[in-house]
């Protein structure tokens, strides 16, 4: 079995352990063990990234390509770059991360857990991917139990709110399909085979007026799971209404997708039509950067607030992506693992709250920090972060983003540039608002004096996450570089 | 020159910060206050040694002070621009490594005593040390980044230590405010520096700072709207030492942070971090100076006078103690500031920056004073307010005496450090910009007068009866009044202008006595005032304050820019922009959403009535439905 | 072949007969009677084979035979159909269309 | 012509050899043992699946009325395998309901005449085999929906399924006579050769389409679809769904792209438009259905509309991929009425609100139920994914990209109304859920065999292969 296929492997293996397992003990054992299994293996995945790397200067390493289906020239085609090993090590940590949080799932703790590594499969698999036709099965394959996770084990108006969040974002990968069938039967335009092969189609120059057609669809397609204004109403419902873990893995995880996917497959296979259409969809995404961050000022819930923050951060993944540079995709790379550590660590530390006083209406909470210190603390060292505080991942992935925006003279970025810039203030309002009103200020309610502390597996969860956010930010440059590296190719495209 | 070991000047508090805070919960209170000390201690040692070294051993090279960097590279962004991480020596940076360790030193042992009993005790350590770290990183910077990124972090420990007592609401809002517009100016900063970046293509001052180099004789090739781009990033990121330095407008946040605990006032927001903007103006000195003929810095000049005479004037008439003095440091700032935009470059003519530098020095002692002495008085009578004060004199001898000679210091009377310094300000505004010499003057006229209008009311006036009898501080908070009133009383004699100046050649500064002369008696003039006013509780300030009636109102509140702010915060931009936003997102951008859907289950609902369970209706579609096919496919589209 | 007329008189009428079918399923109100409309489309059909065969391609009997079949299938459709409508006259005693609608939407 | 030629015949022959076993059988046992029939009738039928996947030769008897290849027989032994299923799932009710009416024997009698009549149809090389074959598959369904004579809607069902197929087949009639009278054959082979687009042509082709439009319930075809699966015994609308019509798609699609290969400019438009009305037609009026057969009933018309996509290539491709489709689509289809066949014969609920709570209850169930409603919506990694986005692929093809995207708009909303289902089941608790109970081995071996279609038939790629090698004489 090779290295990467594992990712699949493993997962799958311990769904099939859990088919078995009786009760929220063996459930959330399993479950931990194979999750931890994945985070070695993503720890290994680094460690031989680094040493394949040195001696092989492909565009991916660890390929592998198996015929699946021959009339269409589908395979399973696997390989990863700098890019897929990074979201490929977000995704194991915040997996285990959910895991630790779920430790206590009162209802159905076996049907959780399964759904979550099928989600977790998914993500995998997108990640791994390189052939177009597989990488759209496992997008469906990780958005689809969020149907179950949010419907089932959610909070709220959750059958509304799952069924929102899967139809837009079904509808979006509807949308993604026709792009990707239009890829395809234009992968011939040099006189080959058709294929879905991400890694030839990039070699193939798709005619003007297909890239101006298929960009769009490819790009709105991945981008409405990358809450891209105005596709993102999805996000608050489904966040809100969501189990934590599920909220966790969700906007860390599976949004990324939305980037990764826009990048690896609209960017890279139709340039072209990326700098045709780059104008409007560079305004959408900025307007997404402020818009989001304006709507989370006025939010009472603190999901909402959440939610809508990560429109805003990933708006910004969007907008670097779209100003087609190497220092802002460089950016938007390392954003994307800062927001989903970050915004998982916000959930997490949401569901804490939640989980002992029953609201997550900030007006009924306050002064919270004395009665929970480590998550008071905690929370405030995550609010820092995600206002890009130096010392941590956000930081160093906006300034990226900035620095790399700013490259462009012309006017128009640069404008955007500077909205999407001024973006940090208006974080840093609704972050501080959140903050100061309920973990700090007097306590409100008497009845949480009481309220128990954190446990060792909350804890567990939280420093799992918060390890890293600290690593990114205060050691950057190993990331920074192998992202870097991996542009290459990317920047050929538009250059 | 091997300078690495001055990189432990910064990483030892952050040790002393990562151990107290980790182990919050863990470490007795006793021992946190030891460790904090003793980290301190170590770095301030460390300072004092490079200084020794740096000014003595091997700073000086052909008669000039060299700028000694070492770093290593952070992060890489293009092939040329990257951020470093490093430590820059030069006499500023040694001249603020010597501040901030000695202020810094002094506040951690008056913390000891002052935080007794407090609940967070190890937290407000662990603060103040993490404090210290980004203040040391932000002083040894060497690029523009990294003194961002550190410039961040003291923003992040200001936010903390004034919400210190995070239960009180209003050291909440306080700590928001100062966070949130000092991040706005921030964004001024962050822009000055993307653009600064792109079209000088290196973050570097040594680069930047070379009046040889390209960046600054460049600075013509590019303009935006008719200024040089490079002026504009200048601008940008004085606003961003604005926003630190609390120059008007973006000052409001300075009076409010005094919520924090005394301490912190005085390390934070009198001596270190709020002078940060002036460090940073003196830092990129070289380029304010030379790129279009110093047009930023003549708005540095103007901006810094106009604050130091708008924050004097509210000073006046503010009865928070604290406030007074945070009004007051706001004005000595703006002091700094205007004599850093009226400085030349070479030789004497560079007096404004080196007196600007030399005021920073002397300031930080003597406001830090003020500061902690205002604490040891609030610790004695537990409030800030001047009408629970007076008489105090008689029960704290050693806070008084302190006090007075700060006060005597900031009026600007000889022999003390203030007097030095301020004169040297007050030539460097006379030789460049009339106008603003007359401001310096009146604003120091009104300093002594607002000073001593709080010495008086604090120590003399009124005889107050105290329900429990003030008495004075224990060793630990008086220790360091009197090494601060010490140096406060010396500092003056060190010859500044020999170590600090623009063209880091130094050189000889005289006492202009006619000026000298005039600056001191404007300052009498405002001890004597109010000594008649408030020596003695009597009639005559509400006498006048009634006199200047509309005006004294507008004074009392601060000119109503809080209000303004306020304004603009929960009016526009909450209600108007938010709140807009939000029902936007609501009714439109979701509304479009949900009514595809809610539309679509209508549209279901309407067409209900076509399965009608007529068998004959079925068959009439039937035959409607192969006329209408056979209509159409066999004349209208055939293709 | 039959003198005097031609295939088109025929098949005139043979699509009116099928027209007629086709308005009476639609607007009868007897099962029955729509029963018997949908014989009437059927002989429609069934006239038609023959003639086509006898006027056009009178050389092979297909369209003879043909009609031949249609006849047989449609007694038996008939028969399965009035036993259908039988077995509901038992349940609700009426042959009425109007009674055959109770499941709809 | 020699004897040996009626081999080639031979699932036909075996067919009506078990009808007539059958027939002997219902004299010889006596009354009290009349449920073995139902043994008897799997046990043989199951032989004949199995036999059925003995090869066969291509050929063309009866002076070319009848003609089989390797794709026909391969789709008679998919037809034969939905038919085995379909027994499994509905053996106990009938062994419940309909033995003790005694009506065992003629119930597998008339779905076999009804089998035998599809294999005729999609067998046949002239329109009058063609025809009679059509009427062979239908008029013993119509018998079967009426098949409960005490209950009305049944009753109701058949009247409206005879009468509305006595129609079509009538317009269809009418149609092949005027093709006839512009060809001068009813033989394919012949008709081929003389086909033009000629206007009485193109009518006569549009009433031919329009009758077998009816089987596949094609808009503005498929009103008789919902009342007739509502009213019908659940087996029997689970038959006309799946396998009346799958054959009919099949033969429509052979029909299309052999004889009226040169009229392809003028059906090519026309399936387009009605492909796209049959998806949105279908799925609005699935989105609001509270009985499960009924909602099964728009969800298929859906499906239909789906299949068009295949056909309008024209292509190998797309016979394929029509046919891979109609495979995975009688397997997930097949699933989900089984469910509704087990919960309905235990408790006799058919409404949607009864199935809340479902998972709680009977797990398995609901996740065969799940399976089932993702692979018709289109969900990887089932089967459903891959025929759909395979289908896509192949009006893609063609260029036919705005029907691709019109198609996928579809697909979203069939999932929601999917999900609808999977929410009372999983989602909801339920005031009143269904008690747990356990199948009988038929029925548990019925729905396991579709489970296995429906994860296997997609992931496993060589069978896909294997219909594309086959479907290359219709390139």
């Amino acid at each position: 079995m090779d290295i990467l296929s594992l990712f699949v492997v493993v997962p799958v293996l311990t769904i099939l352990a859990l088919v078995f397992t009786k009760g929220l003990k063996q459930a959330r054992q399993v479950s931990m063990v194979g999750s931890i299994i994945q985070l070695g293996m993503a720890v290994n995945l680094v460690i031989s990234y680094f040493k394949e790397k040195a001696i092989n200067d492909n565009i991916m390493v660890f390929t592998k390509d198996l015929v699946w289906f021959e009339q269409f020239n589908i395979h399973y085609a696997i390989g990863v770059d700098g890019i897929s090993v990074a979201l490929i090590v977000l995704t194991t940590i915040v997996v285990l991360a959910g895991v630790f949080i779920s430790w206590k799932m009162p209802d159905l703790p076996k049907e959780f857990f399964i759904s979550l590594l099928v989600l977790s499969t998914g993500v995998y698999g997108f990640f791994i991917s390189i052939d177009l036709f597989t990488m759209f099965v496992f997008y469906e394959i990780a958005v689809i139990p969020m149907y179950l996770l949010i419907g089932i084990w959610g909070s709220g108006p959750k059958e509304y709110s799952a069924m929102k969040l899967t139809l837009m974002l079904m509808g979006a990968s509807a949308v993604l399909l026709v792009g990707v069938l239009g890829i395809y039967f234009n992968s011939n335009a040099d006189g080959g085979a058709l294929t879905f092969n991400i890694l030839e189609i990039s070699q193939v120059n798709i005619p003007f007026e297909a890239q101006k057609l298929f960009f769009p669809l490819t790009f709105i397609g991945f981008a409405v799971l990358g809450a891209l204004f105005p596709f993102h109403t999805w996000s608050p419902d489904g966040h809100a209404s969501a189990p934590t873990a599920v909220s966790m893995l969700h906007a860390g995880v599976l949004m990324k997708l939305g980037g990764y996917g826009v990048f690896r497959v609209a960017m890279f296979l139709l340039p072209e039509g990326a700098m045709h259409w780059d104008w409007f969809f560079i305004i959408l995404a900025a307007t997404g950067v402020v818009y989001g961050a304006f709507g989370a000022i006025k939010q009472t819930d603190l999901k909402y607030i959440n939610a809508y923050a990560s429109v805003s951060h990933l708006g910004l993944v969007l907008f670097a992506l779209l100003t087609l540079n190497k220092t802002a995709w460089n950016g938007a790379i390392i954003q994307s693992l800062s927001h989903g550590l970050l915004t998982a660590m916000f959930f997490a530390l949401i569901g804490m709250v939640y989980g002992r006083t029953h609201t997550r209406d900030i007006n009924k909470l306050g002064g919270l920090m004395k009665i929970m210190p480590f998550i008071g603390a905690i929370y405030v060292i995550t609010g820092m972060a995600y206002l890009g505080l130096p010392g941590f991942s956000g930081f160093v992935a906006e300034m990226n983003i900035f620095v790399g925006a700013f490259q462009n003279p012309d006017t128009f970025q640069r404008v955007l540039t500077i909205l999407a810039v001024s973006s940090i203030v208006v974080t840093a309002v609704y972050i501080l608002r959140l903050v100061g009103k309920i973990m700090m200020g007097p306590l409100v309610n008497d009845d949480f004096a009481n309220l128990p502390k954190a446990t060792w597996y909350e804890k567990t969860g939280i420093l799992l996450l918060l390890i890293p956010i600290v690593a990114i930010g205060v050691v950057p440059l190993w990331l920074s570089d192998m992202i870097m590296a991996s542009l290459d190719p990317f920047i050929k495209g538009v250059l | 020159m091997d300078i690495s070991y001055t990189i432990l000047i910064p990483l030892i508090p952050l040790a002393v910060f990562l151990l107290l805070g980790i182990f919050n919960q863990k470490i007795k209170p006793a021992v946190s206050g030891y460790i904090g000390v003793a980290g301190l201690s170590a770095s301030a040692a460390l300072s004092f040694y490079t200084a020794y070294q740096y000014f003595f051993v091997v700073g000086k090279e052909s008669g000039i002070y060299k700028t000694i960097v070492q770093k290593v590279t952070w992060m890489n962004f293009t092939d040329t621009l990257h951020i470093d991480m490093g430590v820059l020596i030069d006499p500023i940076s040694i001249m603020m490594l010597i501040v901030v360790s000695i202020v810094s030193l002094m506040v951690h042992i008056y913390s000891r005593g002052y935080m007794k009993g407090d609940d967070g005790y190890t937290r407000f350590f662990s603060f103040l040390s993490l404090f210290s770290f980004s203040m040391f990183g932000l002083v040894l910077a060497t690029n523009l980044f990294q003194i961002y990124i550190f410039w961040e972090l003291v923003g992040v420990s200001s936010f903390l230590l004034i919400g210190y007592y995070y239960t009180k609401p209003s050291a909440v809002s306080a700590a928001k405010k100062a966070f949130i517009v000092t991040r706005f100016a921030d964004l001024g900063f962050l822009i000055g520096i993307l653009i600064m970046g792109y079209y000088t293509g290196t973050f570097d001052f040594e680069t930047l700072n070379n009046p040889e180099g390209p960046a600054i004789l460049n600075w013509a090739s590019t303009s935006f709207m008719g200024l040089s781009v490079i002026t504009w990033a200048l601008i940008l990121m004085f606003i961003g030492g604005a926003g630190k330095s609390a120059m008007f407008p973006l000052h409001i946040w300075l009076p409010d942070a005094m919520e924090g605990p005394t301490p912190v006032s005085a390390l934070i927001h009198a001596a270190t971090m709020v002078v940060a903007g002036v460090y940073l103006v003196a830092r990129l000195f070289p380029m304010f100076y030379f790129v279009e003929d110093g047009f930023a810095l003549n708005i540095v000049a103007y901006v810094g006078g106009f604050s130091s005479l708008f924050a004097a004037i509210i000073a006046i008439t503010q009865t928070d103690i604290k406030r007074v003095l945070a009004f007051s440091t706001m004005s000595q700032i703006g002091y700094m500031m205007m004599s850093l935009g009226v400085s030349g470059y070479e030789g004497h003519e560079g007096v404004g920056y080196m007196a600007s530098m030399f005021h920073l020095f002397t300031h930080a002692m003597f406001k830090a004073l003020l500061f902690l002495a205002a604490g040891s008085v609030i610790h004695a009578v537990h409030s800030n307010y001047l009408k629970d004060m007076g008489g105090l004199r008689k029960y704290m001898p050693i806070t008084n005496i302190t006090f007075l000679i700060a006060a005597l210091a900031i009026a600007g009377v000889f022999p003390l450090s203030g007097f030095w310094s301020k004169d040297e300000i007050l030539v460097a505004a006379f030789e460049h910009n009339t106008l603003l010499y007359v401001v310096g003057v009146f604003v120091a006229g009104l300093t002594a007068f607002y000073m001593f209008r709080l010495y008086f009311g604090i120590f003399w006036g009124k005889d107050t009866q105290y329900k429990h009898e003030p008495h004075e501080s224990p060793l630990s908070m008086t220790f360091p009044l009197m090494v601060l009133a010490f140096i406060t009383v010396v500092g003056g004699l060190i010859h500044f202008s020999e170590y600090v100046s623009a063209d880091k050649a130094g050189f000889e500064a005289h006492l202009n006595i006619p000026l000298a002369l005039v600056a001191t008696a404007v300052g009498l003039t405002g001890i004597i005032l109010a000594f008649v006013f408030y020596k003695k509780e009597n009639e005559l300030p509400s006498r006048f304050a009634h006199a200047f009636g509309v005006f004294y109102k507008w004074t009392f509140d601060k000119f109503y820019f809080d209000e303004i702010y306020l304004f603009v915060t929960k009016k526009i931009i909450f209600n108007l922009i938010a709140a807009p936003i939000a029902w936007f997102d609501k009714k439109f951008v979701d509304g479009t959403m949900e009514g595809i859907g809610n539309k679509t289950v209508v549209i279901s609902k309407r067409i209900k009535g076509i399965q009608s369970g007529k068998v004959q209706d079925y068959a009439f579609s039937f035959i409607a439905g192969v006329v209408i096919l056979a209509l159409v496919f066999i004349y209208l589209w055939t293709n | 072949m039959i003198a005097g007329i031609s295939i088109y008189e025929i098949l005139t009428v043979t699509s009116f007969l099928f027209f007629i079918g086709v308005y009476g399923f639609i607007t009868r109100k007897n099962l029955i009677s729509i029963l018997m409309s949908v014989e009437l489309i059927l002989n429609a059909s069934v006239i038609n084979f023959v003639i086509i065969n006898k006027y056009l391609y009178p050389d092979v009997l297909q369209g003879v035979f043909f009609s031949i079949f249609i006849i047989a299938v449609a007694a038996a459709e008939t028969a399965l159909a009035i036993s259908i409508i039988i077995n509901l006259y038992r349940q609700i005693s009426s042959v009425e269309v109007k009674d055959t609608e109770i499941m709809k939407y | 012509m020699d004897f040996s030629s009626f081999l080639l015949m031979r699932q036909e022959i075996i067919l009506l050899a078990i009808i007539i076993l059958l027939l002997i059988a219902e004299i010889f046992i006596p009354k009290n043992k009349k449920s073995s029939i139902v043994h008897f009738a799997i046990f043989l039928f199951g032989i004949h699946t199995i036999v059925g996947f003995l090869s066969i030769n291509e050929c063309s008897i009866f002076g070319g009325s009848f003609q089989t290849n390797n794709l026909i027989h391969f789709f008679k032994n998919v037809l034969n395998i939905g038919v085995l299923i379909l027994l499994l799932q509905s053996a106990d009710w009938i062994q419940e309901k309909i033995v003790a009416q005694d009506k065992g024997t003629e119930f597998f009698i008339l779905l076999f005449s009804s089998l035998l009549g599809m294999y005729f149809m999609i067998s046949s090389g002239d329109f009058l085999m063609f025809y009679i074959g059509l009427e062979l598959s239908t008029l013993p369904v119509a018998a079967l929906a009426a098949y409960e004579t005490s209950k009305r809607i049944s009753s109701e069902s058949g009247i409206k399924l005879i009468l509305s197929a006595g129609l079509a087949s009538g317009i269809s009639l009418f149609g092949i006579s005027l093709l006839y009278a512009t060809s001068g054959s009813i033989f394919f082979h012949d008709i081929i050769g003389t086909i033009s687009a000629s206007n009485l042509t193109i009518l006569g082709f549009i009433l031919f389409f329009a009758g077998l439009s009816f089987k596949i319930s094609l808009v503005p075809f498929h009103f008789w679809t919902a009342d007739v699966y509502e009213g019908a015994p659940i087996s029997v609308a689970s038959y006309l769904s799946v396998i009346s019509k799958g054959a009919a798609a099949f033969i429509l699609m052979i029909l299309l792209f052999t004889i009226f290969k040169s009229l392809m400019h003028i059906w090519e438009n026309m399936i387009y438009v009605i492909s796209i009305a049959t998806m949105f037609i279908g799925n609005l009026f699935a989105l609001r259905q509270q009985n499960m057969k009924r909602f099964l009933a728009f969800s298929s018309i859906a499906q239909a509309g789906f299949i068009l996509l295949g056909l309008i290539s024209g292509t190998q491709l797309g016979t394929t991929t029509v046919v891979y489709f109609i495979m995975i689509y009688i397997f997930s289809n097949l699933a989900a009425f089984g469910v509704v066949q087990a919960i309905s014969s235990k408790t006799g609920k058919e409404n949607m609100t009864d199935y809340e709570g479902l998972y709680r209850t009977n797990p398995k169930l609901s996740l065969v139920m799940l399976l089932a409603l993702f692979s018709l919506a289109g969900i990887p990694p089932v089967a459903g994914f891959f025929g759909k986005f395979f289908l896509f692929t192949a009006a893609a093809s063609e260029g036919f990209y705005l029907l691709v995207f019109l198609a996928v708009v579809n697909v979203t909303i069939s999932l929601y109304y999917y999900l609808l289902v999977v929410r009372a089941m999983f989602l909801r608790k339920g005031e009143n859920p269904i008690p747990f109970f356990k199948n009988k081995i038929y029925m548990r071996l019925g729905l396991i065999i579709t489970v296995i279609g429906i994860i296997v038939l997609g992931l496993y790629s060589p069978l896909y292969e294997y219909i594309y090698e086959l479907s290359s004489i219709y390139n």
